[in-house]
C-alpha cells in the first residue's frame, strides 16, 4: 500500500463496517450479488489496520464485521456438502454471503434516503421561520402557557432523577478508569507464554469481564501476530485455536 | 364576515402563531367552513408568490406557516439575531432515515440496520426533538420505541409522513424482497 | 442592487429576526445606505397598510418589527387559548431543572450534568421565556451564563427561587456536580 494510498484513508470516515464495506464494493466495481468474498476480506483488514478509531466500541464494530467476513470467507472455502437429493433447495440458498448482502442492500437504501434528507434540509434550512421569543401580539403573549402540562412537582422529580443518574456516571467517568492500554495486555501474553509454551485461545479471554478488556486482549494478540511474536496453530477445522511462542 | 377581512385574519393567524396552523382550527375561529379558509389560503399564498416577496405560506406538516423566501437566504443568515440550528451530521442523518421509515422501531434493529452502536445519534434526534419515544415493544427486554415528531415534518418542510423521498420499494415495503439471483 | 429585490430582502430580515432590527444593521447586510433601506421600509409599510393586511410592519424604539393588525386581534386571542404549544419536553424539562437549581450555569456545564448537547432545548427554553441570559462567566471564551426568568416563577407559581423544593442530599451531590464539571 503505498504512501497516497494511506493519506487517502486518513481522509475518508466511514460511518461503520457496513459503510466501510459498501465503499470496498463499490470502489472494484464488484457485483453486489456476487462479491468476491476472499478480496474484500483482504482489503477489509487492510483497511482495519490504518483505521484510526475514536473508541474502542467503534474498533469493536469493525472487528465484529472482520470476523463475520472472515467467517464467510472460510465457509466459502470449504468444501461444500454433496446435497444428495434433487430438493427445491436452490444452491444461493446455501450462500454464506446471502446475509451480508442482505445487510448491504438495506444498508444502501438507508445511505440513499439519508442523502435525500440532507438534501431536504438544505433546503429546509433556507427558509427562516419567524423567530420565536417576540410575540406578534404582547398581550396575548402573556397569556400563552410556555410550559404546557409540566407541574412543579415534574420539575423536581426531573432534577432527583438525574442527580441519581449523575453517582453512577461519576463513578464511570470521573474516577479512575480501569485501563486496558493494549501494551499491557500485550505483555501480559508474553508472560503467560513464559510460563507456558501455548495457551488456547478460549483460555485467553476467559475472566475477561468487560467488553474493551476482550477488544483490547484481541487487539493485542493481532498485534503480536503482526509483530512475528506469537505464532496461531489450528490443527484442525474447528479446532480450537492455540497460541505459542513464535519459533524461528 | 367580509373575505377580504378574513383572509387578514388568516394572514395574522399563521403570523402570530409559534407552530404551523391547520386549516381547520382557522375555520372554527373564523366561523367559515375549511374549504371556503383553504381557498382564501391560496389566494394569500398567490398574492405573495407573484409579487416577489421576502416571506411566503407553505403548507407543512399539516399546517400553514411564514417562512422566508429561499432567495433571501444569503442575506438572513447575516443577521445576529437569528437562532441557527447546526446541520445534521451524518450519522444522525442515517439513523433518522431508518427511524423514518421503519417506525416503529427500536435501538437494536436500527443497530442492526447501521451496524453500528446508535446510542449517541439517538440522543441528538431526542434533544433536537426530531423523535420521541412511543412505548415499548412486546418481548424480551420490552424495548423502547421511537418514532419521528412533527418537528421532523417542519424540519424537513415536509407536510407527512407520506411525502417522504421513496426509495424503491422500500417505503413501501417493511419486508424487503431481496432478489439474491444467482451468478 | 435590485430594489425590488432589496424589499423582498428587508422583509425577510424583519420577519426572522427575533428582536427589531435596525435599519443601519440591514443597510450594512444589503450594502445600501441607510436612507435608501429607511426609504424602501416606508414603501412596504404602505403596502401593507393600504391593502387591509392582517400583519404591519411597526417601528419601535430598537428597530423595526412585524406585528398582527390590532382589528385581528379577537381572533388571534382564540388561537392563544386553543392550548398549542406541545408540552415541555422532557429534555427541555431536565435542562430547565439543571438552571433552576444550578443557576448562573453556562451551557457547557449543563452539558456535561446532561451528557447531551443542549443546544436546541435551550433555545426553547429561552423562545418561550423560560430562562434568559445573564452576562457572561469569567474565564476562557467568557461563556453565557443563564438564569430562570421571573416568569418561570410564574408559570410554575413561586414566589422567590427560595421557594423551589429541596432536594434530598443535594449539598451532597452538588459537591459530586462540582467536581464532574472541574474535570
Amino acid at each position: 500500500m503505498g504512501e497516497q494510498e494511506t493519506y487517502q484513508i486518513r481522509l475518508e470516515v466511514f460511518e461503520g463496517p457496513l459503510d466501510l464495506l459498501l465503499h470496498l464494493i463499490e470502489r472494484a466495481e464488484i457485483d453486489i450479488y456476487n462479491i468476491p468474498i476472499v478480496e474484500i476480506t483482504d482489503q477489509f483488514l487492510a483497511y482495519l489496520e490504518n483505521m484510526q478509531f475514536f473508541s474502542l466500541q467503534e474498533a469493536a464494530d469493525f472487528l465484529l464485521m472482520a470476523a463475520t467476513l472472515m467467517q464467510i470467507k472460510a465457509r466459502m472455502l470449504l468444501p461444500r456438502p454433496v446435497v444428495e437429493d434433487t430438493e427445491l433447495e436452490g444452491e444461493e440458498e446455501n450462500d454464506p454471503r446471502q446475509e451480508l448482502v442482505e445487510r448491504l442492500l438495506e444498508y444502501k437504501r438507508v445511505k440513499a434516503i439519508a442523502a435525500e434528507l440532507q438534501s431536504k434540509e438544505a433546503e429546509s434550512l433556507k427558509l427562516f421561520p419567524r423567530a420565536g421569543g417576540y410575540f406578534a401580539d404582547q398581550e396575548t403573549a402573556a397569556t400563552s402557557d410556555p410550559i404546557g402540562e409540566v407541574t412543579l412537582w415534574d420539575l423536581v422529580q426531573a432534577f432527583s432523577t438525574l442527580l441519581e443518574s449523575l453517582v453512577p456516571r461519576l463513578e464511570l467517568e470521573g474516577m479512575p478508569r480501569e485501563e486496558f492500554s493494549i501494551q499491557e495486555k500485550m505483555e501480559s501474553i508474553l508472560a503467560c507464554l513464559a510460563k507456558q509454551s501455548q495457551i488456547s485461545f478460549h483460555a485467553l479471554f476467559t475472566g475477561q469481564t468487560s467488553r474493551p478488556a476482550i477488544v483490547a486482549t484481541f487487539l493485542a494478540l493481532l498485534e503480536l501476530i503482526r509483530m512475528r511474536k506469537v505464532g496461531v496453530r489450528q490443527d484442525r477445522v474447528f479446532g480450537e485455536i492455540v497460541i505459542q511462542r513464535w519459533e524461528a | 364576515m367580509n373575505l377580504r377581512f378574513a383572509t387578514a385574519v388568516i394572514e395574522a393567524l399563521i403570523f402570530a402563531s409559534s407552530e404551523p396552523v391547520k386549516s381547520k382550527e382557522m375555520a372554527t375561529i373564523l366561523e367559515l367552513t375549511e374549504e371556503t379558509v383553504k381557498e382564501l389560503i391560496r389566494g394569500l399564498q398567490q398574492e405573495y408568490q407573484e409579487n416577489g416577496r421576502g416571506i411566503q405560506i407553505i403548507e407543512v406538516a399539516e399546517g400553514y406557516q411564514f417562512l422566508t423566501n429561499p432567495e433571501c437566504a444569503p442575506y438572513v443568515e447575516k443577521l445576529k439575531k437569528v437562532p441557527r440550528q447546526p446541520s445534521l451530521s451524518q450519522a444522525a442523518l442515517e439513523t433518522l432515515a431508518i427511524i423514518a421509515y421503519k417506525q416503529p422501531i427500536t435501538r437494536a434493529e436500527i443497530e442492526m440496520l447501521r451496524g453500528v452502536r446508535v446510542d449517541s445519534s439517538l440522543s441528538t434526534l431526542l434533544e433536537r426533538g426530531l423523535i420521541q419515544e412511543a412505548g415499548r415493544k412486546d418481548g424480551p427486554g420490552r424495548p423502547i420505541l421511537y418514532v419521528t415528531t412533527t418537528d421532523f415534518l417542519k424540519y424537513f418542510g415536509l407536510n407527512t409522513l407520506d411525502d417522504l423521498p421513496m426509495v424503491d420499494d422500500w417505503s413501501n415495503n417493511q419486508q424487503l424482497a431481496i432478489n439474491l439471483t444467482a451468478d
